[in-house]
Protein backbone atom coordinates (compact mmCIF):
# COMPACT_ATOMS: atom_id res chain seq x y z
CA UNK A 1 0.00 0.00 0.00
CA UNK A 2 1.29 3.08 -0.99
CA UNK A 3 1.15 6.29 1.82
CA UNK A 4 0.07 9.83 0.32
CA UNK A 5 1.91 12.61 1.25
CA UNK A 6 -0.28 13.78 3.95
CA UNK A 7 -0.64 16.02 7.66
CA UNK A 8 -2.83 16.14 9.78
CA UNK A 9 -2.76 19.04 12.02
CA UNK A 10 -5.20 19.67 15.94
CA UNK A 11 -5.42 23.19 17.21
CA UNK A 12 -7.84 24.32 19.81
CA UNK A 13 -9.79 27.46 18.47
CA UNK A 14 -8.09 30.35 19.81
CA UNK A 15 -7.67 33.46 16.78
CA UNK A 16 -4.33 33.33 17.48
CA UNK A 17 -3.95 29.98 15.49
CA UNK A 18 -5.65 31.15 12.50
CA UNK A 19 -2.08 32.25 11.60
CA UNK A 20 -0.30 29.36 13.02
CA UNK A 21 -2.81 26.80 10.29
CA UNK A 22 -2.11 29.03 7.30
CA UNK A 23 1.63 28.79 7.51
CA UNK A 24 1.75 25.20 8.50
CA UNK A 25 -0.46 24.17 5.67
CA UNK A 26 1.53 27.16 3.40
CA UNK A 27 4.97 25.09 4.64
CA UNK A 28 3.50 21.75 3.53
CA UNK A 29 2.70 22.98 -0.03
CA UNK A 30 5.88 24.21 -0.31
CA UNK A 31 7.02 21.29 -1.29
CA UNK A 32 4.61 21.46 -4.60
CA UNK A 33 6.64 24.23 -5.23
CA UNK A 34 3.56 26.80 -6.16
CA UNK A 35 3.63 30.03 -7.69
CA UNK A 36 3.63 33.10 -4.97
CA UNK A 37 -0.11 33.63 -6.45
CA UNK A 38 -1.10 30.43 -5.95
CA UNK A 39 0.42 29.67 -2.51
CA UNK A 40 -1.33 33.23 -1.40
CA UNK A 41 -4.53 31.89 -2.66
CA UNK A 42 -4.13 28.55 -0.61
CA UNK A 43 -2.95 30.76 2.49
CA UNK A 44 -6.15 33.10 2.12
CA UNK A 45 -8.70 30.27 1.59
CA UNK A 46 -7.47 28.62 4.33
CA UNK A 47 -7.68 31.46 7.06
CA UNK A 48 -11.22 31.72 5.46
CA UNK A 49 -12.00 27.97 6.96
CA UNK A 50 -10.38 27.96 9.75
CA UNK A 51 -11.72 31.20 11.05
CA UNK A 52 -14.81 30.34 10.15
CA UNK A 53 -14.69 27.33 12.54
CA UNK A 54 -13.29 29.71 15.27
CA UNK A 55 -16.09 32.26 15.39
CA UNK A 56 -18.74 30.81 13.44
CA UNK A 57 -18.91 27.00 14.61
CA UNK A 58 -18.04 27.15 18.56
CA UNK A 59 -19.09 30.75 18.88
CA UNK A 60 -18.55 32.07 22.63
CA UNK A 61 -16.53 28.51 23.17
CA UNK A 62 -12.76 26.98 22.24
CA UNK A 63 -13.74 23.73 20.40
CA UNK A 64 -10.86 21.65 18.27
CA UNK A 65 -10.04 22.62 14.47
CA UNK A 66 -8.59 19.91 12.23
CA UNK A 67 -6.58 20.63 9.65
CA UNK A 68 -5.88 18.10 6.74
CA UNK A 69 -4.00 18.16 3.95
CA UNK A 70 -3.13 15.89 1.36
CA UNK A 71 -0.98 15.89 -1.81
CA UNK A 72 -1.31 13.91 -4.59
CA UNK A 73 0.74 14.52 -8.24
CA UNK A 74 -0.05 18.13 -8.63
CA UNK A 75 -3.16 18.78 -6.80
CA UNK A 76 -3.06 19.79 -2.89
CA UNK A 77 -6.90 19.06 -1.17
CA UNK A 78 -7.37 20.64 2.75
CA UNK A 79 -10.07 19.59 4.70
CA UNK A 80 -10.55 22.03 7.72
CA UNK A 81 -13.09 20.14 10.05
CA UNK A 82 -15.06 21.42 13.06
CA UNK A 83 -17.34 19.94 15.43
CA UNK A 84 -19.43 22.66 16.11
CA UNK A 85 -22.97 23.71 15.29
CA UNK A 86 -22.89 22.91 12.05
CA UNK A 87 -24.63 25.13 8.82
CA UNK A 88 -28.23 25.10 8.82
CA UNK A 89 -28.60 26.08 5.22
CA UNK A 90 -25.83 25.87 3.09
CA UNK A 91 -26.85 27.62 -0.09
CA UNK A 92 -27.69 30.53 1.94
CA UNK A 93 -24.32 30.45 3.88
CA UNK A 94 -22.15 30.54 0.55
CA UNK A 95 -24.07 33.16 -0.66
CA UNK A 96 -21.70 36.14 -1.70
CA UNK A 97 -22.14 38.90 1.65
CA UNK A 98 -24.30 36.79 3.73
CA UNK A 99 -23.32 36.35 7.58
CA UNK A 100 -24.65 35.57 10.28
CA UNK A 101 -22.36 38.09 12.92
CA UNK A 102 -22.53 41.61 11.26
CA UNK A 103 -22.09 42.54 14.72
CA UNK A 104 -18.72 41.27 14.74
CA UNK A 105 -17.74 42.86 11.18
CA UNK A 106 -17.93 39.48 9.43
CA UNK A 107 -18.08 41.00 5.54
CA UNK A 108 -20.08 37.15 4.17
CA UNK A 109 -17.50 36.63 1.61
CA UNK A 110 -15.20 33.94 3.21
CA UNK A 111 -16.78 31.17 1.13
CA UNK A 112 -16.87 33.45 -1.85
CA UNK A 113 -12.79 33.76 -1.24
CA UNK A 114 -12.64 30.07 -1.13
CA UNK A 115 -14.76 29.41 -4.13
CA UNK A 116 -12.57 32.26 -6.15
CA UNK A 117 -9.15 31.34 -4.91
CA UNK A 118 -9.42 27.24 -4.98
CA UNK A 119 -10.42 25.14 -7.89
CA UNK A 120 -13.14 23.12 -5.67
CA UNK A 121 -14.69 23.90 -2.49
CA UNK A 122 -16.99 21.36 -0.73
CA UNK A 123 -19.14 21.60 2.51
CA UNK A 124 -20.24 19.04 4.32
CA UNK A 125 -22.73 20.20 7.56
CA UNK A 126 -24.95 18.88 10.07
CA UNK A 127 -26.86 20.60 12.58
CA UNK A 128 -25.22 20.32 15.91
CA UNK A 129 -22.68 17.62 14.42
CA UNK A 130 -19.99 20.42 12.68
CA UNK A 131 -18.73 21.64 9.42
CA UNK A 132 -16.23 20.23 6.67
CA UNK A 133 -14.98 22.19 4.13
CA UNK A 134 -12.76 19.93 1.24
CA UNK A 135 -11.08 22.44 -1.19
CA UNK A 136 -8.83 21.51 -3.80
CA UNK A 137 -6.51 23.60 -5.41
CA UNK A 138 -4.25 22.46 -8.81
CA UNK A 139 -0.61 23.81 -8.82
CA UNK A 140 0.81 25.01 -12.44
CA UNK A 141 3.69 22.80 -13.19
CA UNK A 142 6.19 24.80 -14.71
CA UNK A 143 9.37 25.53 -12.82
CA UNK A 144 9.79 22.02 -11.58
CA UNK A 145 12.48 20.70 -10.51
CA UNK A 146 11.78 17.97 -8.15
CA UNK A 147 12.56 18.13 -4.55
CA UNK A 148 14.87 20.73 -5.03
CA UNK A 149 12.98 23.52 -4.10
CA UNK A 150 11.20 21.63 -0.95
CA UNK A 151 14.28 23.04 1.00
CA UNK A 152 13.19 26.56 0.52
CA UNK A 153 10.02 25.83 2.26
CA UNK A 154 11.25 26.54 6.23
CA UNK B 1 0.96 42.36 12.92
CA UNK B 2 1.33 45.67 13.74
CA UNK B 3 -0.05 48.94 12.75
CA UNK B 4 0.67 52.71 13.18
CA UNK B 5 -2.11 55.96 13.23
CA UNK B 6 -0.88 59.13 11.67
CA UNK B 7 -2.31 62.31 11.15
CA UNK B 8 -1.74 64.16 7.31
CA UNK B 9 -3.09 67.08 6.16
CA UNK B 10 -6.32 66.94 8.48
CA UNK B 11 -6.46 62.70 7.66
CA UNK B 12 -6.40 59.80 9.76
CA UNK B 13 -3.24 57.57 7.94
CA UNK B 14 -3.43 53.33 9.23
CA UNK B 15 0.19 51.96 8.33
CA UNK B 16 -0.56 48.03 8.58
CA UNK B 17 2.34 45.55 8.89
CA UNK B 18 2.62 42.05 8.65
CA UNK B 19 -0.77 39.43 8.27
CA UNK B 20 -4.12 41.15 9.28
CA UNK B 21 -6.59 38.65 9.97
CA UNK B 22 -9.65 38.11 12.27
CA UNK B 23 -7.39 37.81 15.32
CA UNK B 24 -5.52 41.25 14.36
CA UNK B 25 -8.73 43.22 12.98
CA UNK B 26 -10.28 43.88 15.96
CA UNK B 27 -7.21 45.36 17.43
CA UNK B 28 -6.83 47.52 14.44
CA UNK B 29 -10.96 48.85 14.72
CA UNK B 30 -10.33 49.36 18.51
CA UNK B 31 -7.66 51.60 18.31
CA UNK B 32 -9.03 53.56 14.75
CA UNK B 33 -12.89 54.03 16.00
CA UNK B 34 -10.88 55.64 19.29
CA UNK B 35 -8.88 58.06 17.18
CA UNK B 36 -11.50 58.95 14.88
CA UNK B 37 -14.19 59.82 18.14
CA UNK B 38 -11.80 62.74 18.36
CA UNK B 39 -13.65 64.62 15.40
CA UNK B 40 -10.52 65.94 14.16
CA UNK B 41 -10.11 64.01 10.81
CA UNK B 42 -11.56 64.46 6.89
CA UNK B 43 -10.80 61.32 5.67
CA UNK B 44 -9.64 57.81 6.74
CA UNK B 45 -6.22 55.88 4.16
CA UNK B 46 -5.52 52.65 4.89
CA UNK B 47 -2.02 52.61 3.92
CA UNK B 48 -1.20 48.35 2.53
CA UNK B 49 2.03 48.81 1.19
CA UNK B 50 3.81 46.38 4.03
CA UNK B 51 0.83 44.01 4.71
CA UNK B 52 1.77 40.64 3.52
CA UNK B 53 -1.29 38.98 3.81
CA UNK B 54 -5.19 39.38 4.56
CA UNK B 55 -8.49 37.55 4.07
CA UNK B 56 -11.88 38.85 4.41
CA UNK B 57 -11.25 40.02 7.89
CA UNK B 58 -9.61 42.76 6.50
CA UNK B 59 -13.02 43.44 4.78
CA UNK B 60 -14.95 43.71 7.30
CA UNK B 61 -13.22 45.82 8.92
CA UNK B 62 -12.71 48.62 5.58
CA UNK B 63 -16.69 48.04 5.13
CA UNK B 64 -17.07 48.50 9.17
CA UNK B 65 -15.09 51.95 8.93
CA UNK B 66 -16.70 53.07 6.10
CA UNK B 67 -20.21 53.69 7.71
CA UNK B 68 -18.76 55.28 10.51
CA UNK B 69 -16.30 57.51 8.15
CA UNK B 70 -19.14 58.21 5.75
CA UNK B 71 -21.61 59.73 8.38
CA UNK B 72 -19.78 61.98 8.86
CA UNK B 73 -19.30 62.95 5.26
CA UNK B 74 -15.92 61.68 4.93
CA UNK B 75 -14.04 59.18 2.38
CA UNK B 76 -12.39 55.94 3.02
CA UNK B 77 -9.51 55.22 0.80
CA UNK B 78 -7.22 51.77 0.61
CA UNK B 79 -3.41 52.34 -1.03
CA UNK B 80 -0.60 50.36 -1.91
CA UNK B 81 -2.21 46.83 -1.64
CA UNK B 82 -0.03 43.92 -3.13
CA UNK B 83 -1.35 42.00 -5.77
CA UNK B 84 -2.89 39.20 -3.69
CA UNK B 85 -4.52 41.48 -1.28
CA UNK B 86 -5.91 43.20 -3.94
CA UNK B 87 -7.34 40.22 -5.15
CA UNK B 88 -9.41 39.86 -2.17
CA UNK B 89 -10.47 43.85 -2.41
CA UNK B 90 -11.64 43.20 -6.00
CA UNK B 91 -13.08 40.47 -5.25
CA UNK B 92 -15.27 41.81 -2.21
CA UNK B 93 -17.00 45.02 -4.31
CA UNK B 94 -15.61 47.20 -2.13
CA UNK B 95 -14.27 49.54 -4.62
CA UNK B 96 -17.86 50.62 -5.15
CA UNK B 97 -17.85 52.41 -1.98
CA UNK B 98 -14.24 53.43 -1.60
CA UNK B 99 -10.93 54.09 -3.98
CA UNK B 100 -8.20 52.60 -4.30
CA UNK B 101 -4.60 54.31 -4.62
CA UNK B 102 -0.50 53.52 -5.47
CA UNK B 103 0.56 55.11 -2.58
CA UNK B 104 -0.27 57.34 0.20
CA UNK B 105 1.01 60.53 -1.73
CA UNK B 106 -1.42 59.86 -4.12
CA UNK B 107 -4.42 58.74 -1.91
CA UNK B 108 -3.79 62.21 -0.55
CA UNK B 109 -3.96 64.54 -3.43
CA UNK B 110 -6.70 62.79 -4.83
CA UNK B 111 -8.88 63.05 -1.94
CA UNK B 112 -8.05 66.85 -1.38
CA UNK B 113 -9.05 67.36 -4.99
CA UNK B 114 -12.41 65.59 -4.63
CA UNK C 1 -12.40 23.92 31.95
CA UNK C 2 -8.88 25.99 30.42
CA UNK C 3 -8.28 24.66 27.70
CA UNK C 4 -4.28 24.58 26.87
CA UNK C 5 -2.16 25.63 23.82
CA UNK C 6 -1.79 23.13 22.12
CA UNK C 7 -0.82 21.57 18.80
CA UNK C 8 -1.19 17.85 17.59
CA UNK C 9 0.87 16.94 13.85
CA UNK C 10 0.53 13.73 12.15
CA UNK C 11 2.41 13.21 9.51
CA UNK C 12 3.64 9.87 7.43
CA UNK C 13 7.87 9.47 8.16
CA UNK C 14 9.41 10.27 5.16
CA UNK C 15 12.48 12.04 5.76
CA UNK C 16 11.45 14.69 3.85
CA UNK C 17 8.63 15.91 6.45
CA UNK C 18 11.55 15.78 9.24
CA UNK C 19 12.14 19.58 7.80
CA UNK C 20 8.41 20.20 8.15
CA UNK C 21 8.01 18.77 10.94
CA UNK C 22 10.78 20.97 12.97
CA UNK C 23 9.27 24.17 11.04
CA UNK C 24 5.66 23.64 12.17
CA UNK C 25 6.70 23.30 16.15
CA UNK C 26 8.90 26.34 15.93
CA UNK C 27 6.08 28.43 14.39
CA UNK C 28 4.39 27.08 17.35
CA UNK C 29 7.02 27.76 19.72
CA UNK C 30 7.47 31.45 18.31
CA UNK C 31 4.32 32.83 20.38
CA UNK C 32 6.72 32.26 23.58
CA UNK C 33 8.83 35.06 21.92
CA UNK C 34 12.11 32.43 22.45
CA UNK C 35 15.44 33.83 21.90
CA UNK C 36 17.49 32.48 18.39
CA UNK C 37 19.47 30.59 20.51
CA UNK C 38 16.49 28.67 22.20
CA UNK C 39 14.73 28.39 18.95
CA UNK C 40 17.00 26.53 17.30
CA UNK C 41 17.61 24.48 20.52
CA UNK C 42 14.05 23.28 19.88
CA UNK C 43 14.40 22.96 16.39
CA UNK C 44 17.28 20.61 16.32
CA UNK C 45 15.43 18.52 19.35
CA UNK C 46 12.58 18.02 17.30
CA UNK C 47 14.72 16.98 14.12
CA UNK C 48 16.68 14.25 16.15
CA UNK C 49 13.48 12.57 17.22
CA UNK C 50 11.57 12.72 13.96
CA UNK C 51 14.58 11.71 12.30
CA UNK C 52 14.79 8.56 15.06
CA UNK C 53 10.94 7.91 14.11
CA UNK C 54 11.61 7.94 10.64
CA UNK C 55 14.94 6.16 10.43
CA UNK C 56 14.69 3.66 13.80
CA UNK C 57 11.49 3.02 14.43
CA UNK C 58 9.76 2.11 10.88
CA UNK C 59 13.34 1.03 9.36
CA UNK C 60 12.35 0.49 5.98
CA UNK C 61 8.69 1.09 5.86
CA UNK C 62 6.67 4.62 6.03
CA UNK C 63 4.84 4.56 9.57
CA UNK C 64 3.18 7.63 11.59
CA UNK C 65 4.75 10.15 13.37
CA UNK C 66 2.88 12.15 16.22
CA UNK C 67 4.06 15.54 17.02
CA UNK C 68 2.70 17.02 20.16
CA UNK C 69 3.15 20.36 21.71
CA UNK C 70 1.79 22.72 24.40
CA UNK C 71 2.44 25.27 26.51
CA UNK C 72 2.23 27.00 29.90
CA UNK C 73 3.46 29.92 31.06
CA UNK C 74 6.65 29.59 29.62
CA UNK C 75 7.00 26.32 28.99
CA UNK C 76 6.95 24.14 26.36
CA UNK C 77 6.83 20.73 26.08
CA UNK C 78 6.92 18.40 23.05
CA UNK C 79 6.03 14.96 22.38
CA UNK C 80 7.02 12.86 19.75
CA UNK C 81 5.54 9.79 18.73
CA UNK C 82 5.84 6.48 16.87
CA UNK C 83 4.32 3.07 17.10
CA UNK C 84 7.19 1.66 15.44
CA UNK C 85 9.72 -1.20 16.69
CA UNK C 86 10.81 0.00 20.33
CA UNK C 87 13.57 0.48 21.86
CA UNK C 88 15.14 -2.27 23.73
CA UNK C 89 17.72 -0.91 26.13
CA UNK C 90 16.54 2.93 26.38
CA UNK C 91 20.07 3.21 28.31
CA UNK C 92 22.21 1.80 25.85
CA UNK C 93 20.23 3.87 22.91
CA UNK C 94 20.44 7.47 25.13
CA UNK C 95 24.44 6.78 25.88
CA UNK C 96 26.29 9.02 23.47
CA UNK C 97 28.00 7.39 20.54
CA UNK C 98 25.80 4.67 20.63
CA UNK C 99 23.92 3.85 16.85
CA UNK C 100 22.61 0.89 16.01
CA UNK C 101 22.51 2.14 12.15
CA UNK C 102 26.46 2.68 11.79
CA UNK C 103 25.90 2.16 8.52
CA UNK C 104 23.31 4.32 7.91
CA UNK C 105 26.49 6.77 9.11
CA UNK C 106 24.08 8.06 12.16
CA UNK C 107 26.50 9.79 14.91
CA UNK C 108 24.55 8.19 17.86
CA UNK C 109 24.33 12.14 19.23
CA UNK C 110 20.50 12.03 18.69
CA UNK C 111 19.76 11.74 22.31
CA UNK C 112 22.73 13.63 23.68
CA UNK C 113 21.34 16.73 21.67
CA UNK C 114 18.21 16.45 22.82
CA UNK C 115 19.22 16.39 26.38
CA UNK C 116 21.49 19.06 26.01
CA UNK C 117 19.49 21.14 23.93
CA UNK C 118 16.64 20.91 26.49
CA UNK C 119 15.80 21.15 29.82
CA UNK C 120 14.07 17.46 30.61
CA UNK C 121 14.32 14.74 28.08
CA UNK C 122 11.64 11.39 29.01
CA UNK C 123 11.86 8.59 26.60
CA UNK C 124 9.12 5.49 27.22
CA UNK C 125 9.42 2.54 24.62
CA UNK C 126 8.00 -1.13 24.18
CA UNK C 127 9.18 -3.34 22.46
CA UNK C 128 6.84 -3.67 19.62
CA UNK C 129 4.94 -0.85 20.70
CA UNK C 130 6.71 2.70 19.91
CA UNK C 131 8.38 5.09 21.45
CA UNK C 132 7.34 8.50 23.24
CA UNK C 133 9.73 11.22 23.52
CA UNK C 134 8.90 13.96 25.98
CA UNK C 135 10.91 17.01 25.95
CA UNK C 136 10.61 20.24 28.38
CA UNK C 137 12.51 23.37 27.06
CA UNK C 138 11.77 26.79 29.87
CA UNK C 139 11.80 29.50 27.79
CA UNK C 140 13.78 32.63 29.32
CA UNK C 141 11.35 35.45 30.22
CA UNK C 142 13.22 38.79 29.29
CA UNK C 143 11.62 41.13 25.96
CA UNK C 144 8.30 39.94 26.62
CA UNK C 145 5.45 42.12 25.04
CA UNK C 146 2.35 39.90 25.56
CA UNK C 147 0.78 39.10 22.38
CA UNK C 148 2.69 41.48 20.18
CA UNK C 149 5.51 38.82 18.87
CA UNK C 150 3.63 36.51 18.17
CA UNK C 151 2.73 38.23 14.63
CA UNK C 152 6.12 37.85 13.71
CA UNK C 153 6.28 34.07 13.83
CA UNK C 154 4.73 33.36 10.09
CA UNK D 1 19.37 22.87 1.36
CA UNK D 2 21.67 23.12 -2.18
CA UNK D 3 25.65 22.39 -2.14
CA UNK D 4 28.35 23.24 -4.54
CA UNK D 5 31.81 21.49 -5.08
CA UNK D 6 35.14 23.27 -5.74
CA UNK D 7 38.56 22.52 -6.45
CA UNK D 8 40.79 24.81 -4.64
CA UNK D 9 44.21 25.03 -4.53
CA UNK D 10 43.94 20.61 -4.44
CA UNK D 11 41.68 20.69 -1.94
CA UNK D 12 37.80 19.98 -2.29
CA UNK D 13 35.72 22.73 -0.45
CA UNK D 14 31.98 21.56 0.33
CA UNK D 15 29.88 24.44 0.40
CA UNK D 16 26.54 23.54 1.90
CA UNK D 17 23.49 26.27 2.42
CA UNK D 18 20.03 26.26 3.92
CA UNK D 19 19.16 23.32 6.22
CA UNK D 20 21.37 20.18 6.58
CA UNK D 21 19.47 17.07 7.95
CA UNK D 22 19.39 13.20 7.54
CA UNK D 23 17.06 13.65 3.91
CA UNK D 24 19.58 15.93 2.71
CA UNK D 25 22.87 14.75 4.19
CA UNK D 26 22.48 11.34 2.02
CA UNK D 27 22.88 13.37 -1.06
CA UNK D 28 25.81 15.64 0.20
CA UNK D 29 27.58 12.73 0.67
CA UNK D 30 27.14 11.10 -2.84
CA UNK D 31 28.41 13.87 -4.68
CA UNK D 32 31.31 14.32 -2.24
CA UNK D 33 32.43 10.64 -2.14
CA UNK D 34 31.86 10.09 -5.90
CA UNK D 35 33.96 13.63 -6.50
CA UNK D 36 36.88 12.36 -4.15
CA UNK D 37 37.04 8.65 -5.84
CA UNK D 38 38.59 11.29 -8.35
CA UNK D 39 41.97 11.14 -6.01
CA UNK D 40 43.39 14.64 -7.06
CA UNK D 41 42.52 15.95 -3.55
CA UNK D 42 44.54 16.86 -0.88
CA UNK D 43 41.78 17.74 1.97
CA UNK D 44 38.74 18.17 2.28
CA UNK D 45 36.41 21.21 3.84
CA UNK D 46 33.27 21.86 4.72
CA UNK D 47 31.81 25.11 4.57
CA UNK D 48 29.29 26.07 6.37
CA UNK D 49 28.88 30.02 6.81
CA UNK D 50 25.15 30.12 4.98
CA UNK D 51 24.10 26.63 6.45
CA UNK D 52 21.08 27.57 8.54
CA UNK D 53 20.35 24.62 10.40
CA UNK D 54 21.80 21.21 10.99
CA UNK D 55 21.04 18.33 13.35
CA UNK D 56 23.49 15.00 14.63
CA UNK D 57 23.22 13.80 10.66
CA UNK D 58 25.43 16.48 9.87
CA UNK D 59 28.03 15.08 12.15
CA UNK D 60 27.33 11.46 10.63
CA UNK D 61 28.17 13.30 7.13
CA UNK D 62 31.49 14.75 8.38
CA UNK D 63 32.45 11.38 10.54
CA UNK D 64 32.36 9.34 7.67
CA UNK D 65 34.11 11.74 4.98
CA UNK D 66 37.04 11.43 7.60
CA UNK D 67 37.38 8.13 7.90
CA UNK D 68 37.82 8.03 3.68
CA UNK D 69 40.19 10.61 3.78
CA UNK D 70 42.44 9.99 6.23
CA UNK D 71 42.67 7.00 5.12
CA UNK D 72 44.72 8.62 2.13
CA UNK D 73 46.76 10.69 4.78
CA UNK D 74 44.44 13.62 4.00
CA UNK D 75 42.33 16.41 6.71
CA UNK D 76 38.91 17.25 6.75
CA UNK D 77 38.56 20.88 7.81
CA UNK D 78 34.56 22.61 8.72
CA UNK D 79 34.88 26.52 8.71
CA UNK D 80 32.33 29.36 9.29
CA UNK D 81 29.33 27.46 11.20
CA UNK D 82 26.91 30.08 12.65
CA UNK D 83 26.43 30.12 16.55
CA UNK D 84 24.00 27.32 17.05
CA UNK D 85 25.86 24.55 14.59
CA UNK D 86 28.91 25.25 15.90
CA UNK D 87 27.35 23.96 19.48
CA UNK D 88 25.83 20.62 17.97
CA UNK D 89 29.69 20.34 16.45
CA UNK D 90 31.33 20.72 19.56
CA UNK D 91 29.39 18.55 21.76
CA UNK D 92 29.57 15.95 19.36
CA UNK D 93 33.75 15.56 19.73
CA UNK D 94 34.47 15.62 16.02
CA UNK D 95 36.89 18.63 16.72
CA UNK D 96 39.17 15.83 18.20
CA UNK D 97 39.35 15.00 15.06
CA UNK D 98 38.94 18.20 12.48
CA UNK D 99 39.13 21.54 12.39
CA UNK D 100 37.67 24.53 12.72
CA UNK D 101 37.93 27.51 10.94
CA UNK D 102 36.71 30.99 10.52
CA UNK D 103 36.67 31.47 7.17
CA UNK D 104 37.48 29.42 4.11
CA UNK D 105 40.72 31.29 3.89
CA UNK D 106 42.09 30.56 6.70
CA UNK D 107 40.62 26.88 6.38
CA UNK D 108 42.96 26.82 3.03
CA UNK D 109 46.20 28.57 4.55
CA UNK D 110 46.05 26.80 7.57
CA UNK D 111 45.84 23.40 5.85
CA UNK D 112 48.72 24.21 3.51
CA UNK D 113 50.93 25.23 6.31
CA UNK D 114 50.64 21.65 8.68
N1 LIG E 1 -17.70 26.24 10.31
C1 LIG E 1 -18.91 26.86 10.40
N2 LIG E 1 -19.79 26.50 11.37
C2 LIG E 1 -20.99 27.12 11.48
N3 LIG E 1 -21.42 28.10 10.64
C3 LIG E 1 -20.59 28.49 9.65
C4 LIG E 1 -19.32 27.89 9.48
N4 LIG E 1 -18.73 28.48 8.41
C5 LIG E 1 -19.59 29.39 7.94
N5 LIG E 1 -20.73 29.40 8.68
C6 LIG E 1 -21.94 30.26 8.42
O1 LIG E 1 -21.88 30.71 7.08
C7 LIG E 1 -21.92 32.14 7.04
C8 LIG E 1 -21.13 32.67 5.86
O2 LIG E 1 -19.75 32.37 6.00
P1 LIG E 1 -18.66 33.23 5.23
O3 LIG E 1 -19.01 33.31 3.79
O4 LIG E 1 -17.32 32.68 5.56
O5 LIG E 1 -18.82 34.70 5.81
P2 LIG E 1 -18.46 35.33 7.24
O6 LIG E 1 -17.46 34.45 7.95
O7 LIG E 1 -17.90 36.66 6.90
O8 LIG E 1 -19.76 35.41 7.99
C9 LIG E 1 -21.39 32.56 8.39
O9 LIG E 1 -21.82 33.84 8.74
C10 LIG E 1 -21.96 31.48 9.31
O10 LIG E 1 -23.30 31.73 9.64
N1 LIG F 1 12.13 6.08 17.92
C1 LIG F 1 13.02 5.05 18.00
N2 LIG F 1 12.61 3.79 17.72
C2 LIG F 1 13.48 2.75 17.80
N3 LIG F 1 14.79 2.90 18.12
C3 LIG F 1 15.26 4.12 18.41
C4 LIG F 1 14.39 5.26 18.35
N4 LIG F 1 15.12 6.35 18.69
C5 LIG F 1 16.37 5.91 18.94
N5 LIG F 1 16.45 4.57 18.79
C6 LIG F 1 17.67 3.73 19.02
O1 LIG F 1 18.58 4.47 19.83
C7 LIG F 1 19.84 4.60 19.17
C8 LIG F 1 20.51 5.91 19.55
O2 LIG F 1 19.75 7.00 19.05
P1 LIG F 1 20.46 8.41 18.82
O3 LIG F 1 21.20 8.80 20.07
O4 LIG F 1 19.44 9.35 18.32
O5 LIG F 1 21.57 8.13 17.71
P2 LIG F 1 21.44 7.81 16.15
O6 LIG F 1 20.11 8.25 15.65
O7 LIG F 1 22.54 8.60 15.55
O8 LIG F 1 21.63 6.31 16.01
C9 LIG F 1 19.52 4.44 17.70
O9 LIG F 1 20.64 4.03 16.96
C10 LIG F 1 18.40 3.40 17.72
O10 LIG F 1 18.92 2.11 17.84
Amino acid sequence: MEIKDYMRLEIPGFSRNESFARATVAAFAARLDPTLEEMSDIKTAVSEAVTNAVIHAYEDEIGIVFIMAYIENLTITVEVVDQGKGINDVNRAMEPFYTSTPELERSGMGFTIMESFMDEVEVESDHGEGTTIRMVKHISSKNKQGEKSYGAAD
Amino acid sequence: MEFTLLPMQGNLVVRIFGELDQHYAEEVRKAVDKEWKREIYHNLIFSLENLEFMDSSGIGLFMGRYKTVSEKGGRVAICGPPPSIKRVIELSGLLKLMDIYRDEEEALNKLVLN
